[in-house]
């Protein structure tokens, strides 16, 4: 029974917590709301930190790096609001590294930078593989699939894909006319390619809508479970983010509530703070056991990493929405104006709550892998 | 029990829908940037022919300019301005609160210079009381205002969330007069010109990034002795029956904030998946069940004002409704439209941004929930420290406990 | 605009608190927990006070009064957890009212005690008229009924009718094969009907499961817009009834936290307790509020009764739910023993908001009257 | 990280599985009444056979009959007796808390004339800490003890929530033996033997009717001198221990009271309407998230326990989200299934009826933040007025202010 942070991964954390530190991200963040250039371009820091070969086998140049690394990593991100491509990236090197592909060594080092396009397996009531829609509730399938030998022509769009813009390769999910799902490795400047670069409220998140006009790419050897794993991993690692921006809400709030009197009390001394605080924390723990979880489940329980990343998720959601309020509600009035920087985690929450099928498909998820386990 | 009007409210509301329809075309559009004078001057003017007509200060004594009529009255011109979709008055709360303030309080030269520019949109007010580091604890402002020998004053000091300074003529100042007294006693309220030379005034923008409120700074700024309402060291006195005012105006609106049912069912109707799935119907079930309540509420505390009886400070409960009611809302849309609903061009994004700003202004809901718990319910109040201990000492023990 | 009480109605209301306080209703109710005999009999009571003839015509001996007034006498049992059978009677009485049956002079003057077996009205999801299932979310149709001249055979079961035990007429609602619904008032006594008395959790809460084997019965002139509104009076009034039990609960949890001390002050004195109680009372008034929408429109605005009487539910549901639990909580340990009077909320509480569709259905019916007119 | 065991946690395991492979036929029924005579003697005997096979008080000192294991044995014989569905050891409160008390607190002569019969099940203990006025507040107890010239003690009070009274041989009292200085100063820890003249044990029946608990009163009990552990004025210290070792049962309980989430879910999975519909999936989600986390928050207590370090009062906040979770699945499991759910017979309504009380055994989740928010997020606490106030002095304020 070792359920904690090895020193290595100790190690891990605190040279990412450094290399962050050498750029002012949340002043970045302020900056990017008024004129998106301001934000910092932190893929040479992912690059010199190794991050792109994380999950890559070190026969192919990674680092052969756990699951629960990553979310370390991704968790450092979310502390300090930093716009690495993270979630684009990992997933993406997930699907590469399991297929063998060529690209492994080029994305490792970093010279080749993928983006993974999200696709939600198949659950009791969606038997297809879907992707994020333009707007409402019901779900699109997946790009249609022309396979051609090693090539495999793509039609179709996908919203919101986190990190698509400047990715080299696009790592996406087709569906055959069988509804088999097919992976492929499309080259970003390919032919009948376009990413569309879109804001939506956090400045800090890379997006992109991405559209395949019978866009050819690469056929890759990768089932159904390992476009599966990539999926939860995707969940994995936004619950991580979410978990490192729920810390600071919490450190934010917490000092305040020290400083701040009011009737000659300072504010933190009232329970209706304290409580309100010690949720945050509650929330805040929960999510870290389940990112524990998550971690551990994908390398050495494989088959309960879709509840354990799905759970993850589903916490972190909660616990930043409760942070980013908690810590505008601590500060009264000022927590809500534009110089301050809470409004920057209420707007990181408000968007990644969206993302990759919502918080509420996570939750969905948890409940179907019990009734299936029941 | 009835939502009709009595005879009389329903002729009162005749003449004022009448003139309305008769007067509309005069009526700027009802959304314009603060920002923008030629926009707040057609406003002004259309203040002044509200005035003219006895639809402005419709409360307010008939010897300063109002008809000295009840609540009811107040709230019908507002059901019949939002009718016509037409702007009400430019100065709410200088019309609601700080006017109401100087009528009980103020010297008769303060009435007579003061209320009827007031009432006509020629000069508007500003309230200047909370403080970065006064808050919820009012009385613990720190703007410092000092008497010359010749009586003058001499203020310091910063005050924030003020609304309309931006183009505000007057502002209604609680400062501190007498530090070396238990904060409550050294307390004198003044009239200050928002153009006189020290006022510094800078836009406070919220998370949308539109500025709704303003940080005022005061530096030397000279005052003369017929500037203090109410008299020295009456100051909190004066502030409470600003704060009684601001109550009232809260109580009777009654559909609260403009956040409506139908504006959000609507968004989520025509998305079919949304409309069949369990959980949305759950969520917007319950958001939905709340602001109707918070309608009806609005109608009881109506009939409370129609008989004379002011509302009692559980009437703020509507808006923690209400507020918690539309961020649910907020989220409900979200999840089921997805990022599009946090666009800046769409509509709901606005409102997400603005919600989280409005559950503490006006009094956080925790203080809120306190007043309640103590006056309603008659349950204990919490020890106080800050009571009886003069202000300086006060403050020093703060700074002190804070570096700890 | 009136939306207050009228003095007749104050009067009414101090009446019916006043005949209840003859009764130690909720002695009783400890009890009934071991005993259901103990249950004091509130008939002769609730007929001296002229309830089952409240909603009847004067025509026929009835008082012809409006909702709000039948609300305020459900108000004042729930206050007591008083075990009058208002539920089962008046929405069975709006029916016979509405068909002008010939029963209606003997039930105004109590000699006859009528009992409504609930029928859900159909909804976008559910196109027929439903019963309550002995279990499960899936509701069965209402019994078959086989249509006769004046006479109407009925088969089939409803589970859990409240006040079933011990009324003579069943005002009960069946389906031709076509699916159009037929009201029908079967003698309690008739060949082919079985009631079996049940007791789930509150022993203050009369409750039957009611058979027909082709049970004949009288065809009553009511059509699906009587028996719609006979649904949803049922709904406001087992929401008033709630209002009574959240008021009280209220009361009590304020007295005590008035009186507990602990460390050296008195625990109302603490913003947990403080806050937890205002929220009991923010519920309870937003309850009221709907309760008077649904008294008024009724009589006023009947095509707003659906969704007035839902929202009166929704609220209610909450707002005993969360009542019941802050009065044992704000007791403490005591609060949750078998002698306190905490748990014969908390019972009432769980039981009443699992009859009538449930606190579930009523939320669902608002979320639909809101889309139909969005 | 691994959930697995270390190869010495292997090994350990086997034993303990071994061991009880061999003897689960002498094991009785993990279920029985506590009421029942026979059923509670042959807990004991099981006890003891538990307690030669060093698989009872594993951490005690081995000079007590211990074998100074850590808690991480103690977890892996919890999980063996769980796995081989027999019953552990009936005396928990006694082993796992009031056993190490005297180890830490009592003098030799009560070391080895209490430990040994204590361990083997021969003599149960209970705890009489809590009394009708002095539930969180614990130092404020009322029970008086009064010294006789003798040295001997007269005993008057009432105890309430006492586990196993019913069957115990003795319990650890904590009394008051001064009322004139400051009410933690005041206390001292006594050992009862329960069948003492003027002892009267009274069951304390739940919201489901059965008696978890009971109520002891106390009436000119007589003590003797050596009854006093960790002498007279230190009850409080004493007190303390007992808490500690109370906080770290509940820190290493792994899956939370067993609620399972696999328990609810099946209630569920037979019903097709719910297990499609979105708004059941989501409640059970979300349910089960927080069931989840508890478990995999207590295997990060476990790790940090095996390497020595105590769990923090956050350990508390495993059982807040315990219980709320299972009052959740409880209203979720009653909505889905109707008013059979609440039906006696039911699985489920024992636990609807076990968890409110749950929530406040053990302290109040009030209590509970206002330690973690203090200890753990450093937050100041709240302005006491019962400090440095000699006890009789608080109680005469106290009656005064509920008089008013």
């Amino acid at each position: 029974m070792n359920f904690a942070l090895s020193d290595e991964q100790e190690l891990l954390r605190e040279s990412a917590r450094g290399a962050l530190s050498r750029h002012n991200t949340i002043q970045a963040a302020h900056e990017a709301l008024e004129n998106p250039e301001a934000l910092p371009d932190l893929w040479p820091t992912a690059v010199e930190a190794g991050w792109p070969g994380l999950l890559i086998g070190e026969a192919h140049g990674g680092a052969e790096l756990g699951a629960f690394d990553a979310l370390l990593v991704a968790e450092e991100c979310g502390r300090v609001l930093a716009c690495v491509p993270v979630l684009g990236i990992l997933p993406a090197t997930a699907i590469l590294d399991a297929a063998g592909d060529e690209s492994l060594q080029a994305v490792a080092v970093g010279e080749l930078r993928p983006a993974y396009v999200p696709a939600r397996p198949p659950s009791e009531d969606e038997s297809g593989w879907t992707v994020d829609p333009a707007s409402g509730l019901a779900r699109p399938a997946v790009p249609e699939a022309t396979v051609d030998g090693d090539t495999v022509k793509l039609t179709g769009t996908v919203a919101f894909v986190p990190d698509a813009p400047g990715a080299d390769l696009l790592v996406a999910v087709g569906a055959t006319s069988s509804g088999d799902p097919v992976a492929v490795a499309v080259p970003a400047d390919a032919a009948g390619v376009s990413i569309e670069e879109v804001v939506r409220y956090d400045a800090t998140r890379s997006l992109g809508n991405v559209r395949f006009d019978g866009a050819e790419g690469r056929k890759l050897e990768a089932g159904p479970e390992v476009l599966a794993d990539a999926w939860y991993l995707a969940q994995a690692l936004i619950a991580a983010e979410s978990l490192g921006a729920v810390q600071t809400c919490l450190d934010m709030s917490v000092e305040y509530a020290k400083e701040r009197f009011t009737f000659g009390r300072a504010i933190g001394s009232y329970q209706s703070i304290k409580h309100e605080l010690t949720e945050v924390l509650r929330n805040q723990e929960n999510t870290r056991a389940l990112q524990y979880y998550a971690g551990w489940s994908r390398d050495d329980k494989p088959d309960e990493f879709p509840l354990a990343a799905s759970a993850a998720r589903s916490a972190a959601g909660h616990a930043l929405d409760h942070a980013a309020r908690a810590l505008i509600n601590v500060h009264g009035g000022i927590g809500a104006t534009w110089e301050h920087d809470a409004p920057l985690f209420f707007r990181r929450s408000q968007l990644s709550r969206r993302l990759l099928g919502g918080t509420h498909d996570a939750v969905d998820r948890v409940a179907e892998e019990m009734f299936t386990a029941a | 029990m009835d939502l009709n009007d009595t005879p009389e409210q329903a002729s009162y509301r005749e003449e004022v829908r009448a003139w309305l329809e008769a007067n509309k075309a005069d009526a700027p559009s009802p959304s314009g940037s603060s920002e923008d004078k030629a926009y707040t001057d057609s406003r002004r003017a259309w203040q002044r022919k509200l005035a003219e007509a006895g639809l402005a200060g419709v409360t307010w004594p008939p010897e300063y300019g109002g008809r000295g009529m009840g609540p009811i009255e107040q709230v019908i011109i507002g059901q019949e301005i939002g009718r016509a979709q037409v702007p009400g008055i430019l100065d709410a709360i200088g019309i609601g609160m700080l006017g109401p303030c100087i009528i009980a309080h103020g010297t008769e030269e303060q009435k007579s210079r003061y209320l009827g520019p007031l009432l006509h949109g020629d000069e508007v007010w500003c309230q200047l009381f909370s403080e970065p580091a006064a808050g919820s604890d009012l009385a613990a402002v720190q703007a410092r205002a000092k008497q010359a020998e010749d009586g003058s004053w001499t203020l310091n000091g910063q005050k924030v969330w003020t609304t309309n300074a931006q183009f505000a003529s007057y502002g209604l100042l609680l400062a501190r007069t007498d530090a070396d007294v238990p904060k409550h006693k050294g307390l004198t309220m003044f009239i200050i010109p928002m153009d006189a030379e020290g006022v510094t005034i800078r836009g406070l923008r919220q998370i949308s990034g539109e500025a709704e409120f303003n940080e005022v700074f005061f530096d030397d700024v000279k005052l003369d002795a017929d500037a203090v309402v109410g008299g020295v060291g009456n100051g909190w006195g004066t502030a409470l029956t600003v704060l009684m005012y601001e109550r009232l105006t809260i109580g009777a609106g009654s559909e609260g904030f403009g956040y409506n049912s139908t504006r959000f069912a609507r968004a989520l109707a025509t998305d079919d998946a949304a409309r069949a799935d369990s959980d949305v119907r759950q969520r917007l079930g319950e958001i939905v069940t709340e602001l109707l309540a918070v309608r009806f509420n609005g109608y009881r505390a109506l009939t409370a004002l129609s008989k004379g009886q002011i509302p009692g400070p559980e009437a703020g409960l509507a808006k923690v409704t209400t507020v918690n009611a539309a961020i649910a809302a907020g989220e409900l849309i979200s999840d089921v439209l997805g990022p599009d609903a946090l666009d800046d061009q769409s509509e709901w994004s606005y409102m997400i941004s603005f919600l989280p700003g409005l559950k503490s202004a006006g009094g956080t809901e925790a203080i809120l929930r306190n007043t309640i718990g103590e006056r309603v319910l008659g349950l204990p109040p919490e020890p106080r420290l800050d009571k009886g201990i003069p202000f300086s000492e006060l403050r020093a023990k703060e700074k002190e406990a804070a570096a700890r």
